[in-house]
């Protein structure tokens, strides 16, 4: 019926590892599936150059998805990272218009990712709100303060020089893609072997438990919405690089996109659980879904049903070989 | 004795909302002394442990190490006091590792950044060393028996070399025999001169461990006593702050076959278990930890599916396919884990105790809250709940109290088959006689009574019959008359000492 | 040389549609398998699709297959670039793109002119480094409506407008153009200016709140349609249906519906298929390597009761009708 | 610092009912203080026309808010009420009309709304997923079904006796905050007075607890969906009732206004915790403040502002009025 019925066997190291790789292998299982779906149906899916594309497409979403994992392993939930993209985008790219240098604007906008990653904490860890209810009312305000400062205009004419740092390639991978890689083997990094990375999981599992042992509540969860921010804000970065304008209205309905590969990934939203591969996995997964579903020229009402399906299916996959999330 | 006692409270009083806990409360442990403090339930001992520990502050009063009087804001602050602390609720996170839960909040690092695991592993294991070895560091908390957690509880608060260790409880979910390991433990840091304050209500641990004891009562200090000058029965008194009258085992056993299980197997711990179990009978099962006890009765309760055998009540072969397939046929569990498996935290005491009869409170689809209300009140006032507050959330109640709710909730539930798994696990002295008492009322009424229990004293005192469990089997059945604790001890054990040695987490039960 | 940043409506390098014919000639001869690739907004909403009905029935007269995709919702900036790269990588002759906005589909720009496939920008926001773009005029839209109340309600009043999603280009042109127009006239005034997010629900809220206050409201301009149709229900729900005029934009057919049936005052028709017709036809003239002007303007215009039925027949008839106005210079 | 730390009152009856009270009194507080502000700021912002209207633009959030109250307490989340009303719109719009009589083509509605639900349910329940993400997975795929359906297009020509239905006035009051009016009392009877109430609270307080205590886990987690299913298809008939035509888009982001009443009125996303009379409030809060932002004609970017900053203070009014959520 429920996992009340079901307990997991008391065994040594050997089992703890393998368990654990045991739930990505879940997730990467949903990812081949759709892989040789599209594989079959779609002639030059395997093409290295839509291969590229698909890691390109998943990159920004990844990139939020990681610090959207953080933020759900400590308990929480962070639905303004569009916003907070899109505020730091605009005013990177108003400092970069003006001339300023790249470093100083790009540092601005990571700033703001970071202040409004701050705030979030905040009300979330000593004014204790809930996290939803928060993130919701800074995803309006967030976005209100981006449409305010530009007057709603997008802002245009970014240097060249500054959408260079984020269009090259690298090794015949796009810059973007081998950024966020080492994004992912920063988290981590952060998760598995500091002592952030542990706190993490003991505030999100047992918050009593770990303010007794005397973890840094407030500050653990701070840090999570200001990495979140932070990650937004470099998502921001990539995205206008790419496009070369800033869009007030940039990071619509990204926090969706983002919890869904956090949690096809195995994070749970109760806390305590989540993976850095596995959300890597999941936002593969839905840009491979959304590449396929186009090369194949699937209707866009298909596609919407498609992409339904798939996240369904994902987590049923994901269900079926690695036990319960 | 130094002159400077190593701790003392001054005055100290708590107040929550509408409930004072502790008022001028004052004694002092000295330095190396091993001094108990007793209690019944909700006299407030956990509360004044958790001020020491900075988890509450307190409304007055202060605290004194070593004669100079400390701020204990929060754990980090009595910790670095020197104060490390057992809960008695298990404040653990199942997700991470036991040795990352041993240093939680103050992990071993390499270079001040990245977790030093292997070393924790390490040092956890040595810690581990003196009272169960076969823990292994490194696998997640979540997948060990409660058992397991509270000795990992107890070794992490070993690690931090405090001069105060403060012991809530620290055996409630113990065998005696890992007791001893425990007080061997106790007895070295004492040596090293380690104030230790020791929480327990299993007296003879107290007893045989510390010198003087504190006993409280509502809140206060009773008195300070010399245990080498008082007999347990005083202790007592002075506890309840009445005389406990002892009871003998009276059998109300009938002959009539109310429950009759036959070659009852789970899918991992429970295989071919057949016994009957007679209407008015108290049946014990003793056992070893991880003998399948536990997992027999979840089995019973329906809250696990059987792989095969049949279970028949009054001749009638029932299906157990979940709790709802027992509560129909009778069975009601009062569960090993009340924490985890008992209570909703946030609902009141009669709602919790409504929650397995909800059919019997609204026959017509609506809930009668008056008779609801005047159930309550009856069964609550028959199982002595204390505070009297039946609106009051359970969480706010201390553990024996929630107790009686859970049992309270089978009685308004009609049940006539009740399974007990450690039924006075962190239940104070008082408690338990009242327990046993409704225990053995329970029996005299008709109904029908399985005790698991890891006490061997309180199996031979409230069954008619044991059946003694060894890997997952019924091992012997013990008539009253063969009843001792030797006897149970001696089936108990598995046969061979090598495939004791084997089996991982065996632990001598008696 | 980069191109200077397109500003649609005021381009000098521009050319109505109905004068193509007559400056280029008759439909040139195509490369043979050439097929075309379209990418728009959503077809959650009529515009939309009736483009691609536009796309396609021109297509089918010149045996040209094109394939039409939209973004999942107005919102979906992502999903569009996705959609569009993969069109580029799938080797069509020319793009035909309307954006959800200014920027997101700008990575386009530069990979289709490495692939050397052209692109032309169809309506809606506009594409700064766009070298072609087929569309109307936003701002136009809302002057349309800003004049039929100058002309018709020549004691001016309160007005009231419901805009679209806060930001989006289409939203912000339309309601400028129509404020800063019936502004300037002088006797009116815009007592509400509120969101309705492109939501029926939304707007008939806004709408039902602003009546309650201003119940002498004279008219309100709604940057869609739909937004219009709730609009409607609240003025009818007031009882104010004789005494409050309400406009639409876009022409969708449940419009014209609401306009026969003397409901809804009027709506700014821009023709989705004709300018189907006409972006395909440019899209396919530049393919056969034919250089057209930056802009070629579709037509648009104000439907009311008096003139719905000239514009709604068979699309043949349209086409004659707009050619003809064209002709008369409106 | 944590919920450890403070402890609310306990003590006999009279204290218990106060103890609730004063949580949705805080809510109440909320409310009074916006209502005081808009008054002062807005004239005619309390004739009784304008009360009536904002109850009126209120009751379709409150009614879906108040499926969502019930979800929330059973520890899930319902993501996908728009699309499910959407899907149920549609079909009953179709139904009408084509001729179908009115109480078919409603039940039919309500049939959508109930399976829509017990899909969600049953994912939840007994497959085991988490249902933000399941729900997520049915967002996308009702919505799909339902502009599939449609070819996208909107239902018109509703039937006006249709449409009186849910258009008319009893009592000076509209029929569809009457009806809405009618489904808080029943939810609040349910939640206080009947067993699957107290089912509720026990699965979101502590779902293994439950489970031994023999509740019916799953047939109380997909009765909540249900209800919420069905209360969204009623939102939706009251809607297409109003607007004369439903429209396969109908419902864009009502999860999220439902979800910010119920949390506003002191539902915990943890589960185990909420109330009726707060979500009624809750969704008051959240229709005043559109009412009075429309009529003091904030510009948009200012609205948007605004609504993330009301939800911001009530939440914090909340908090100082009743303690931690
Ligand atoms: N957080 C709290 N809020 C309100 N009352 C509390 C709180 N914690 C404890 N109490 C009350 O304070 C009193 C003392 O409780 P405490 O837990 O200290 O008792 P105890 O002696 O440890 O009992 P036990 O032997 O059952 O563990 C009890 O009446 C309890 O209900
Ligand atoms: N050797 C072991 N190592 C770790 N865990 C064990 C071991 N043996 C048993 N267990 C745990 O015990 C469970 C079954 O034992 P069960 O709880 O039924 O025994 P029990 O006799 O009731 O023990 P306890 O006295 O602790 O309640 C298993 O699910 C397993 O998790
Ligand atoms: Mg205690
Ligand atoms: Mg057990």
């Amino acid at each position: 019926m429920t996992d009340i019925t079901e307990h997991t066997a008391a065994r040594p190291r050997a089992e703890f590892l393998h368990r654990f790789s045991v739930r990505d292998a879940g997730t990467l299982i949903g990812l081949v599936v759709i892989l040789a779906v599209f594989g079959a149906l779609v002639p030059g899916f395997f093409a290295e150059r839509n291969l590229i594309n698909i890691l390109q497409q998943s990159s920004i979403n990844a990139c939020l998805a990681l610090g959207m994992t953080l933020v759900i392993i400590s308990g929480g939930i962070d639905l303004s990272v569009g916003p907070t993209a899109a505020l730091s985008a605009v005013i990177s790219a108003s400092m970069l218009v003006a001339g300023v240098p790249f470093p100083l604007a790009i540092a601005a906008g990571f700033a703001i990712g970071l202040v409004c990653g701050l705030l979030n904490g905040v009300l979330v860890a000593y004014v204790g709100l809930q996290p939803f209810i928060v993130t919701l009312g800074t995803l309006s305000t967030y976005r209100a303060l981006a449409l305010i400062y530009t007057g709603g205009n997008p802002v245009l004419g970014l240097p060249a020089g500054f959408r260079a740092i984020f269009n090259g390639s690298l090794f015949g991978l796009p810059l973007a893609v081998i950024i966020v890689a080492v994004v992912a083997l920063i988290a981590w990094i952060i998760l598995k072997k500091t002592p952030f990375g542990e706190y993490l999981l003991a505030v999100g599992g047992n918050e009593e438990a770990a303010y007794i042992a005397g973890v840094p509540i407030a500050r653990t969860k701070i840090a999570a919405y200001m990495i979140s921010g932070l990650l937004a804000a470099l998502a921001a970065q990539i995205l206008i690089g790419r496009l070369g304008a800033a869009e007030p209205i940039l990071g619509n309905l990204w926090e969706l996109d983002a919890i869904a590969a956090a949690a096809i990934g195995g994070a749970s939203l109760m806390g305590g659980k989540g993976s850095v591969v596995g959300t890597i996995l999941g936002a593969v997964i839905l840009g491979t879904m959304r590449n396929g579903l186009t090369l194949m020229n699937v209707q866009s009402f298909y596609q919407l049903l498609a992409t339904g399906l798939i996240i369904l299916a994902a987590m049923l996959i994901d269900r079926v070989t690695r036990g319960r999330g | 004795m130094s002159v400077i006692p190593r701790l003392q409270f001054e005055g100290i009083s708590k107040e929550f909302p509408a409930v004072r806990a502790l008022s001028d409360v004052s004694f002092s442990v000295g330095v190396g002394e091993i001094h108990g403090l007793l209690g019944e339930n909700g006299a407030g001992k956990s509360t004044l442990l958790r001020i020491l520990s900075g988890v509450y502050r307190p409304t007055a009063g202060s605290v004194l190490i070593d004669g100079r009087p400390v701020t204990l804001n929060n754990p980090v602050a009595a910790r670095a006091a020197g104060v490390a602390m057992i809960h008695q609720e298990l404040q653990q996170v199942p997700q991470l590792s036991v040795a990352q839960n041993m240093f939680l909040g103050h992990p071993l690092t390499r270079g001040g950044i990245f977790v030093a695991r292997r070393e924790q592993e390490r040092r956890a294991a040595e810690a581990l060393a003196a009272l169960d070895p076969t823990i292994d560091p490194a696998v997640p908390l979540g997948n060990l028996k409660v058992a397991q957690r509270q000795i990992v509880e107890i070794a992490r608060a070993l690690l931090d070399r405090a001069r105060i260790v403060a012991m809530d409880e620290p055996t409630s979910s113990l065998t005696p025999s890992e007791f001893e390991r425990l007080a061997e433990v106790i007895a070295g840091l004492a040596r090293d001169g380690v104030a230790v304050v020791y929480v327990s209500h299993k007296l003879d641990e107290v007893f045989g461990s510390c010198q003087r004891a504190t006993i409280m009562r509502d809140g206060v200090v009773v008195e300070t006593v010399d245990l080498t000058k008082l007999s347990e029965k005083a202790v007592v008194s002075m506890m309840v702050g009445r005389e406990l009258a002892q009871e003998q085992h009276r059998s109300h056993a009938s002959t009539d076959v109310r429950l009759s299980v036959r070659c009852l197997a789970s899918a991992t711990k429970v295989h071919d278990v057949s016994f009957d179990l007679h209407r008015g009978e108290v049946l014990g099962i003793a056992g070893l930890v991880g003998s399948g006890r536990t997992e027999l009765l979840r089995l019973l309760a329906g809250a696990d599916r059987a792989s095969s055998g049949t279970v028949d009540i009054d001749g009638k072969a029932i299906k157990l396919s979940n709790p709802r397939d027992a509560i129909a046929a009778g069975i009601g569990l009062v569960p090993e884990e009340r924490k985890r498996e008992g209570i909703v935290p946030l609902r009141s005491i009669s709602s919790n105790m409504a929650l397995a009869s909800m059919g019997v409170f609204a026959p017509r689809g609506v809930i009668d809250h008056t008779r609801l209300k005047r159930v309550a009140a009856e069964k609550m006032k028959r199982v002595n709940l204390r505070p009297f507050l039946l609106d009051r959330p359970i969480r706010l109640f201390s553990g024996g109290n929630q107790q009686k709710a859970i049992i309270g909730r089978w009685l308004a539930a009609g049940t006539r088959i009740l399974l007990f798994d450690e039924p006075t696990r962190g239940i104070d002295v008082g408690a338990k006689a009242e327990i046993y008492h409704l225990i053995e009322e329970l029996a005299a009424e008709g109904h029908s009574v399985v005790v698991v229990s890891s006490e061997l004293p309180e199996v031979i005192r409230l069954a008619d019959r044991v059946l003694v469990m060894r890997d997952g089997t019924v091992a012997a059945e013990l008539d009253r008359a063969d009843l001792n604790e030797q006897a149970i001890a001696a089936h108990a054990i598995p046969q061979s000492e090598t495939q004791a040695g084997k089996a991982q987490g065996h632990r001598a039960g008696a | 040389a980069d191109l200077a940043p397109l500003n649609s409506d005021t381009e000098k390098d521009r050319i109505d549609w109905s004068q193509l014919e007559a400056k280029f000639g008759a439909f040139p001869k195509l490369p043979d398998g050439t097929k075309a690739g379209a990418v728009s907004k959503t077809l959650t909403n009529e515009y939309w699709r009736s483009l691609g009905e536009g796309y396609k029935s021109f297509g089918d007269r010149v045996a040209v297959p094109v394939v039409y995709q939209a973004a999942q919702s107005e919102g979906d900036q992502l999903g569009q670039l996705t959609i569009a790269e993969g069109l580029v990588t799938q080797g069509y002759n020319v793009l035909l793109v309307s954006p959800q906005t200014d920027s997101n589909l700008q990575p386009i720009m530069e990979q289709a002119k490495a692939a050397n496939v052209p692109v032309v920008n169809v309506n809606d926001a506009v594409i700064p480094q766009a070298e072609h773009y087929v569309g109307n005029v936003q701002r136009d839209n809302g002057v349309r409506v800003a004049k039929w109340f100058i002309e018709n309600r020549p004691d001016g009043g309160k007005v009231a407008i419901v805009e679209g999603q806060a930001g989006v280009y289409a939203a912000v042109q339309r309601t400028d153009g129509f404020k800063t127009t019936i502004t300037e006239a002088g006797k009116f005034e815009v007592v509400a200016s509120v969101p309705g997010n492109w939501d029926r629900q939304t707007s008939y809220d806004a709408a039902t709140n602003i009546l309650q206050q201003h119940p002498d409201l004279i008219g309100f301009y709604a940057n869609n349609d739909g937004m219009a149709l709730g609009i409607v229900e609240a003025v009818k729900a007031a009882g104010l249906q004789d005494k409050v005029a309400v406009f639409g934009t876009d022409g969708i057919s449940d419009a014209y519906a609401s306009i026969r049936a003397g409901e809804l005052t009027g709506t700014v028709d821009s023709f989705p298929v004709l300018t189907g017709e006409v972006a395909l036809e440019s899209a396919l003239r530049l393919v056969a390597g034919q250089k057209l002007p930056r802009v070629v303007a579709t037509p648009q215009a104000l439907i009311t009761k008096d003139n719905a039925d000239r514009y709604s027949g068979a699309g043949d008839a349209v086409r004659k009708a707009l050619l003809e106005d064209a002709a008369a210079g409106n």
